[in-house]
């Protein structure tokens, strides 16, 4: 059970190796990080078999929490290891060879990630969001110069407001272990002072979480980084931030007003973000905000109080996850203005109708998986009384069909014949690229196939990780200090 | 009814139907030479117009649909007539009704209207239009008439709308417990016979009386006949509706060329309108009156 | 395997072997005789359908707690008849040379045939939905197929395709925060769940289902005001697909609204609410939109100058027949409603051969710039003339019937003004349909349209049997009134008593075999008259009338812009465009809002966002 | 000009002998002569006399005689004046695009001899020269009362059957055909079809066609009457093909 530690350990270890192991054998360190990835993959799958669905907790050096720090492992926090590790596999960076710093990147990111899943304990998780935050400067340093800058700004400001909800945190309750907080957390953290560190932590997670207002770094980071880095920020970062706040409202913030910021701002983004793509100009920045735009219904559907809200948000997260690394990935080489596209689709066909699949998907065309998981966060929505839940359903609603709009504008763009003023039509997308979005496409596929026991799961995993009771008793096993 | 009355009744009420309608266009033509202070034509001069044009030497057709257009236009209202009950004669009204009849003396319309597309000629479509336009604005008042008409009566049987009213003897005319309608419906008469002040598609001086300008010998011959037909149509149907049809024959002559002969009267005394002056004046006082003796009778 | 089973599997089944076989020259024969397949299959259904059976699918799903089930009843039977045969002549119109034609011009013939049978396919799922779920599956994936079939004509189309799309998603939206609510206060999307919470639901509550549903619903009927997209999507699709769409795409909307409207929430539901400031229901307000849809497209139509916009025009506006007849949800105007569905699809499925067929000869559609065509393309003629004739609805073809069983029903309930609302519209219908066959057909032929000659079999014969089947129909409305009579008693209005030539009333019947043999008997005697006279002789078009001008082969001798110049210039002022506007302006106000948000992200200095976001987000916290 | 002298075959000689084709013959005759629509070219000053003819004081319609608006419908051309050469042609187009039979009345001296014209360049002098005239109505201009004593003589003429000139003109084509050409050139020709309507009524002559109907025929443009093509699918790919 303990193994699970190295999905943390073996990539970050390999990360530091990797460079030096370039300058010996650059066969070797082009392996050594997706081996290492691989193997960590098989660790979680053992793990996960092992676990039997049951959460466990592991203290780290021997001290016990809340004095020690602790992983805490429940089918959730696996899940995102295992979606991290995927990911990063998925998108590693294969054609790099002169550049082992790309290795080391992808495979701090990847480590850091897997701690952050897993983390049991407020200050750990800060630890590893800012190792996650160096990680995701290095990848996006590739890009323009005025992007990256504005990335780091952003994130360190984060981190800084992180830092103080933190700290408001102590300051009530005397301890950062979650498990600790969780049972304290409905007398101390009840009080305006508990929701102002939650509104900077929320705030400050939101940077990399893509939230609204904080997100402005996204459209120019994504249209000039690459489209692997893109992925991995728009599909695993932004999710990795989602899951600290979703721990967070669990075990920490249940007021209602915590979840009524969060949908706001939610809200907010998901309108901001879709109207903005509806202008956007070329495809990278029009994915960067659709980005934006979807991870708005991600907090939506977060702010849905009970696992209801968790089952849709989880279902939508991995969704997204599946679908905007694949975007970003067939946008590759279809950068630069929209018009431009023109016969696109018609020139690699199958890259153009796999582009068709996932934007249908995305929009929520039934009965590809993107339509189950709005279904979900519909439901739940209409369920509420309140009426800014209603209130969201409607804009969520309008945000669909202004997605539709732009998605398919783009499409059959990519279907037109060429006109003569067009610019030369790029034809090739790479073997590994097209691979890479096949395999997610099919992964979508499968899905769908298989909505039924993949929809029963998910939900297993949710009713798991709404639940602060079983964080604490798991952290603390009866016979322990109560 | 056994069959056989019924086939004769079938084959009498077209014929009947024409012989009044040929006395009804000479009563036209005299009405206009009285007016204008002339003999007027001889009393067989419709019966000679038709047989000199059917005897006419040579035909000119501009192709089939010219030949059916007419064929059309003088079934249609030989069926028409079969739909209208005259004394004695019910034909089968019962099987079809107002509403039907109006939709079926819509049929010579549209075959002439085909016809004379056939033509090839401007001014011939040119009148179609203009008198599909004239449609549309006396069309108006009209059903507004047929509606109310139906919800007095409660039926659109015009048997049976006949025979209630004749039930109640003069007081129970149509025109007498609708009297609003019936002024709408005589408007609607009006632009329905396609006379002045409401020829704006014959327009002879214009365009060389649109639909009939390309029509010779029997096609205009047939135009003739539909004539006659589409004269007495009007009649007995507004007969039918307002006045209480016909106990008999002679109060049912007298009632048919009483009303024929008021739009015939004012035909004479009024210049021309233009389509669109038509229209807005269709649109707006029968409509009105129309509507208001339908308030009245609805409540 | 129950019959429904193998219906769907089997029209699956043509999906899939058009999706492979496509490309090749006989992909249209295969896809015409697999839609025959399905029509049978269809068929064997119809005696237990008639008994009042329900058939059902074997598979059924359950998803997240929702069971999704799929069935056949009357209705959908009913309306899954009219797709099949549509798909079913669509696809012989396209198996010939029209196809071969299409492919040659560089259109993409695999794409058509696979967009067809995908929306005959999804259009039968549709019909055969069992629950709500199913319902708005189904809905979506017509939606989507409707858009495919858009797109393949490339150019305009995409435009129009993309207008539609919008569209149809926002309804769809619509449609699904009904459901949603829906779900919200039953517990479950079954109709027998949806019909036992109904009662329970507040007035307010259903108000905001029957505006969320039927706006959803509206969008695919192209009801105003939601019917702007609908013309240039059918009329840019090529041929087969235009003739296609408008004998039924657009009807799935009226499947839709009489399963949730009538069958769910119920006419007698819809009657008590009220709209506020007026003295209107619910009902009244449905009634007067379908006049509205009636009237407004009609008009608009008049003014096309394009023969497949004007045809597409009407068919927006013969929709709101259709609604009509239903909302007024008694025998006669029901049965009117349905019937006209049946009517109407054959009438523009015909209209719409002809259409192109003229366009296969001529390659234009442009009203001024044909003419003459009778003598060239006479059976062609004959099609549309069958067509404008049903289409106006005037006797003998089927499109009287059922216009008449909606009069009538609107006399005996006493709505004079939906009444003059309706006779206008089929006034307009028929101005409109005669400057179409005349400007096409009649008037002079054009020298470079000499050389024509009539379209190839391919083409014709399905023209000829919905000839057939719009005269027979129009003769003995018994045949499909039957039919309308199941539909009626599955969907719980009040059936309508028929006979074989239309209706037995005490207060005025129909008897359509009369009507039409005494009709013929005229035409007879009328052709009997003429041929009495004497022997006619055809002369060439240029000896005409002129005024003693001398026409030559070069003189334009046709009259056919403007061509209701009077009425124009009287009703011309009131086009105002105003849905035209309400749309741009809803899109410019998008645009402006959307170009707010990219400066909202654009700004150089997005820290400050930050500090102001947390300055404002701690104070409303600490407050 | 040179009097041809051909043997005129009249209506009179081919009267048929069923006695109840004789009774319809003589009734369709007694109506032609009743119910006469006239079509008047107002070429000249004549037509101020025809209004006073027609209106209440001498009320053409009781002898059945109304205006008619286009060549179609009439029976009779009122040619009322002189007819210079353009206008002639007009006349003449007139004329033939009227259904037979048909009567052409000339009215004043100016269509007899040319009248005060006598000595224009522009105007035809004779009428008959070109069309088969029937009644002449001398004067200048004929009183109200001369025109109508002259509809009445036609009427009689229509009546007994001598009034013919229509058929005349379909079995003296060429003579008429040839005084045209003399006149317009001999690129002269109508929209419409005499010979055919000759050959296909069974009025055609030795005389309807000569040698100025074969100079007509060859600069003549085709005027067959459009036929209606039944065939369907007809040759595809050689001329429709080509017409798109």
């Amino acid at each position: 059970m303990n193994t699970i530690v190295l999905t943390v350990v073996l990539p970050l270890l390999a990360a530091f190796v990797v460079p030096v192991l370039c300058r010996v054998s650059p066969l070797l360190g082009r392996l050594l990080g997706p081996l290492t990835l691989a193997y960590a993959i098989l660790l979680t799958l053992q793990v996960w078999l092992g676990m039997e669905g049951k959460p466990f907790s592991i203290a780290l050096g021997g001290f016990q929490p809340p004095l020690g720090i602790n992983f805490y492992v429940d089918r959730l926090s696996l899940l995102f290891t295992f979606l991290t590790l995927v990911t990063s596999l998925l998108l590693w960076p294969w054609r790099n060879e002169t550049e082992p710093r790309q290795y080391a990147l992808t495979l701090l990111l990847a480590a850091s990630a897997c701690g952050l899943a897993l983390s049991g304990d407020l200050f750990n998780i800060y630890v590893f969001y800012e190792l996650i935050s160096v990680a995701s400067f290095g990848l996006a340093a590739g890009a323009a110069f005025a992007a990256s800058l504005r990335y780091l700004i952003l994130s360190g400001l984060g981190s800084v407001l992180v830092l103080c909800g933190i700290a408001i945190v102590y300051l009530q309750t005397g301890t950062l272990n979650l498990a600790q907080l969780s049972q304290l957390a409905p007398e101390t953290l009840n009080t305006p002072l508990g929701m102002s560190a939650f509104a900077l932590i929320l705030l400050g997670v939101g940077v990399k979480g893509e939230l609204f207002p904080v997100n402005s770094w996204v459209p120019e980071v994504y249209a000039a980084a690459s489209s692997r880095v893109s992925g991995l920020l728009a599909g695993l970062v932004s999710k990795l931030a989602v899951l600290v706040i979703v721990r967070l409202l669990v075990l920490l913030f249940q007021q209602e007003s915590a979840l009524q910021l969060m949908l706001i701002l939610g809200l907010l983004g998901a309108i901001s973000g879709e109207l903005a793509a509806w202008r956007a100009k070329d495809m990278n920045r029009m994915l960067a905000f659709s980005s934006i735009g979807q991870l708005g219904v991600i907090f939506i559907a977060f702010s849905i109080p009970g696992e209801t809200g968790l089952f849709a948000g989880l279902a939508l997260s991995l969704h997204h996850l599946l679908v905007k690394p694949a975007l970003f990935l067939l946008a590759e080489r279809w950068r630069g203005s929209l018009m431009g596209l023109r016969g696109a689709g018609l020139a690699s066909p199958v890259a153009g109708g796999m582009f068709v699949l996932l934007a249908l998907s995305l929009v929520g065309m039934p009965p590809l998986p993107g339509f189950w998981a709005k279904f979900l966060l519909f439901t739940g929505l209409a369920a509420q009384q309140s009426v800014i839940y209603q209130v969201a359903l409607g804009v969520v609603l309008l945000s669909i069909v202004i997605e539709a709009n732009y998605l398919f504008r783009v499409v059959m763009n990519l279907f037109q014949p060429a006109g003569d003023n067009s610019v030369a039509v790029i034809t090739d997308h790479g073997w590994l690229n097209l691979g890479t979005t096949f395999l997610l496409s099919a992964l979508l596929i499968a899905g769908m196939l298989f909505m039924g026991p993949l929809g029963a799961w998910l939900e297993g995993v949710a009713i798991q990780a709404a639940d602060p009771v079983l964080y604490f008793d798991t952290v603390f096993p009866v016979s322990a200090i109560h | 009814m056994s069959i056989q009355i019924l086939l004769m009744e079938l084959v009498l009420m077209p014929l009947v139907a024409f012989v009044v309608g040929l006395f009804m266009v000479l009563m036209l033509r005299r009405i206009g030479a009285k007016l204008q202070r002339r003999v007027g034509p001889p009393m067989m001069q419709p019966l000679y117009d038709i047989v000199k044009l059917y005897g006419k030497k040579t035909q000119i057709s501009h192709g089939w649909m010219h030949d059916i257009g007419i064929i059309m236009a003088v079934g249609g209202y030989v069926a028409a007539e079969t739909l209208l009950p005259v004394p004695g004669m019910d034909g089968i009204a019962d099987k079809g009704g107002l509403v039907t009849l109006v939709y079926v003396m819509m049929i010579p319309s549209l075959g002439l209207a085909l016809g004379v597309g056939q033509c090839a000629n401007p001014n011939g479509s040119i009148g179609i239009a203009r008198a599909l336009t004239a449609m549309l604005a006396y069309d108006v008042p009209f059903v507004i008439v047929v509606f109310g008409v139906a919800w007095y009566f409660g039926t659109t049987n015009l048997v049976d709308i006949i025979a209630i009213q004749q039930a109640g003897g003069v007081s129970g005319w149509g025109a007498i417990a609708m009297p609003l309608l019936a002024i709408a419906g005589l408007f609607a008469l009006q632009g329905m016979l396609g006379k002045q002040p409401f020829e704006i598609y014959i327009a002879p001086a214009e365009i060389a009386t649109g639909p009939m300008v390309e029509m010779s010998g029997k096609y205009l011959g047939g135009l003739f006949v539909m004539q006659c037909f589409q004269l007495y149509t009007a009649g007995v149907l507004y007969v039918s509706l307002f006045l209480g049809g016909g106990e008999n024959w002679l109060f049912f002559l007298i009632k048919v060329f009483a009303v024929v002969a008021i739009p015939m009267t004012v035909a004479f005394l009024f210049p021309r309108y233009k389509t669109e002056q038509m229209i807005r004046l269709m649109w707006k006082w029968p409509v009105m009156i129309g509507l208001l003796g339908l308030a009245f009778v609805m409540h | 395997m129950t019959p429904l089973d193998e219906l769907l599997l089997f029209s699956g089944l043509t999906l899939v072997l058009l999706l492979l076989l496509g490309r090749f020259s006989y992909a249209g024969k295969i896809a015409t005789v697999f839609y025959a397949g399905q029509l049978l299959f269809l068929a064997k259904m119809a005696d237990r359908i008639a008994d009042g059976a329900i058939m059902t699918f074997s598979l059924q799903a359950e998803l997240f707690g929702q069971q999704m089930s799929w069935r056949y009843d009357a209705l959908s039977w009913f309306f899954a008849v009219i797709t099949l045969g549509a798909g079913l002549l669509s696809s012989w119109y396209a198996s010939g040379e029209w196809g071969e034609r299409f492919r040659r011009r560089g259109g993409n013939l695999w794409l058509l045939h696979v967009a067809l049978a995908a929306n005959v396919f999804s259009m039968l799922i549709l019909l055969g939905s069992g629950d709500l779920l199913a319902l708005f599956i189904g809905w979506e994936l017509v939606s989507w197929a409707s858009f495919l079939l858009m797109t393949v004509a490339g150019g305009r189309a995409i435009q129009a395709a993309m207008r539609y799309i919008t569209y149809a998603m926002s309804g769809a939206m619509a449609i699904l925060a009904g459901i949603v609510l829906l779900w919200s206060h039953a517990g479950g999307l079954q109709y027998g769940q949806i019909i036992d919470v109904m009662p329970q639901l507040s007035q307010a509550q259903v108000w905001l289902l029957v505006a969320l549903f039927g706006a959803g619903f509206a969008v695919k009927m192209g009801l105003l005001p939601f019917h702007l997209w609908q013309a240039a999507a059918y009329a840019e699709t090529p041929g087969p697909g235009a003739a296609f769409f408008g004998a039924i795409s657009a009807r799935m909307g009226l499947y839709a609204i009489i399963l949730v409207l009538v069958q769910l929430i119920g006419l007698a539901r819809l009657s008590e609410l009220t709209i506020p400031f007026t003295f209107l229901d619910m009902r009244d307000f449905w009634a007067w939109i379908a006049v509205l849809t009636i009237i407004l497209p009609t008009y608009t139509a008049l003014r096309q100058t394009d023969a497949r916009y004007l045809l597409a025009w009407h068919g927006i506006g013969q929709g709101g027949y259709m609604l009509l007849g239903v909302v007024l949800g008694d025998a006669l105007g029901s049965a009117g409603g349905l019937l006209h569905v049946f009517n109407y699809a054959t009438n523009q499925a015909v209209l719409f051969f002809a259409v192109f067929a003229v366009m296969f000869r001529t390659g234009t559609a442009d009203l001024n710039k044909l003419g003459g065509l009778i003598t060239r393309m006479p059976i062609s003629f004959f099609a549309m003339l069958v067509g404008i004739i049903g289409l106006a609805g005037l006797p003998p073809m089927n499109g009287f019937v059922s216009k008449w069983f909606v009069y009538r029903s609107l006399m005996v309930e006493g709505e004079p003004l939906l009444f003059l609302g309706a006779i206008i519209g089929t006034l307009g219908t028929i101005l409109s349909v005669y400057k179409l066959i005349h400007n096409t057909f009649l008037g002079q032929l054009r020298v470079e349209h000499v050389e024509v000659r009539e379209a190839p079999w391919s083409m014709v014969v399905p023209m000829i049997i919905l000839m057939l089947l719009i005269f027979a129909t129009g003769v003995a409305p018994g045949l499909v009134l039957d039919w309308v009579a199941l539909v009626q008693s599955a969907v719980g209005l009040p059936v309508v008593e028929n006979t074989l030539g239309g209706i037995e009333l005490a207060s005025g019947s129909l008897d359509m075999l009369w009507v039409v043999g005494v009709l013929f008997a005229g035409f007879g005697i009328g052709a009997l008259l003429f041929y009495s006279g004497g022997r006619t002789r055809q002369v060439h078009q240029l000896d005409n009338y002129a005024g003693g001008h001398f026409l030559t082969a070069e003189t334009r001798y046709h009259y056919s812009d403007n061509f209701y110049a009077g009425l124009m210039h009287l009703i011309r002022p009131w086009y105002r465009g105003s849905f035209v506007w309400l749309e741009s302006t809803l899109g410019s106000l998008l645009g402006i809002a959307a170009s707010l948000m990219q400066r909202l992200y654009g700004a150089l200095h997005p820290s400050i966002y930050l500090l102001v976001t947390v300055v404002v987000t701690l104070t409303w916290v600490l407050l | 000009m040179k009097e041809i002298d051909i043997p005129i075959e009249t209506s009179a000689a081919k009267r048929r002998t069923n006695p109840l084709a004789r009774v319809f013959d003589e009734l369709v005759r007694f109506c032609r002569s009743r119910s006469m629509f006239m079509l008047h070219y107002c070429t000249g000053c004549g037509a101020i006399e025809l209004p006073p003819a027609m209106t209440s004081r001498f009320d053409m319609e009781r002898l059945g005689i109304q205006p008619m608006v286009t060549p179609r419908q009439a029976d009779i051309l009122l040619i009322t004046g002189y007819v210079s050469i353009k206008t002639l042609k007009r006349v003449i187009l007139t004329y033939e695009q009227m259904g037979s039979p048909k009567y052409v009345i000339g009215i004043c001296s100016c269509t007899v001899n040319g009248g005060m014209y006598w000595q224009s360049y522009a105007t035809a002098k004779q009428l008959d020269q070109y069309l088969p005239v029937d009644l002449y109505i001398a004067g200048c201009m004929p009183r109200p009362e001369a025109v109508l004593e002259g509809m009445r003589k036609l009427m009689d003429r229509i009546r007994s059957g001598e009034a013919d000139g229509w058929e005349d003109y379909y079995r003296r084509y060429d003579w008429y055909l040839g005084n045209q050409q003399h006149l317009f050139g001999d690129d002269w020709q109508t929209p419409a079809d005499v010979i055919g309507e000759a050959s296909h009524y069974d009025l055609a002559g030795p005389g309807t066609e000569g040698e100025h109907t074969r100079l007509l025929q060859q600069c003549q443009k085709p005027l067959e009457p459009q036929q209606t093509f039944f065939q369907i699918g007809g040759s595809l790919e050689k001329k429709g093909e080509s017409h798109e």
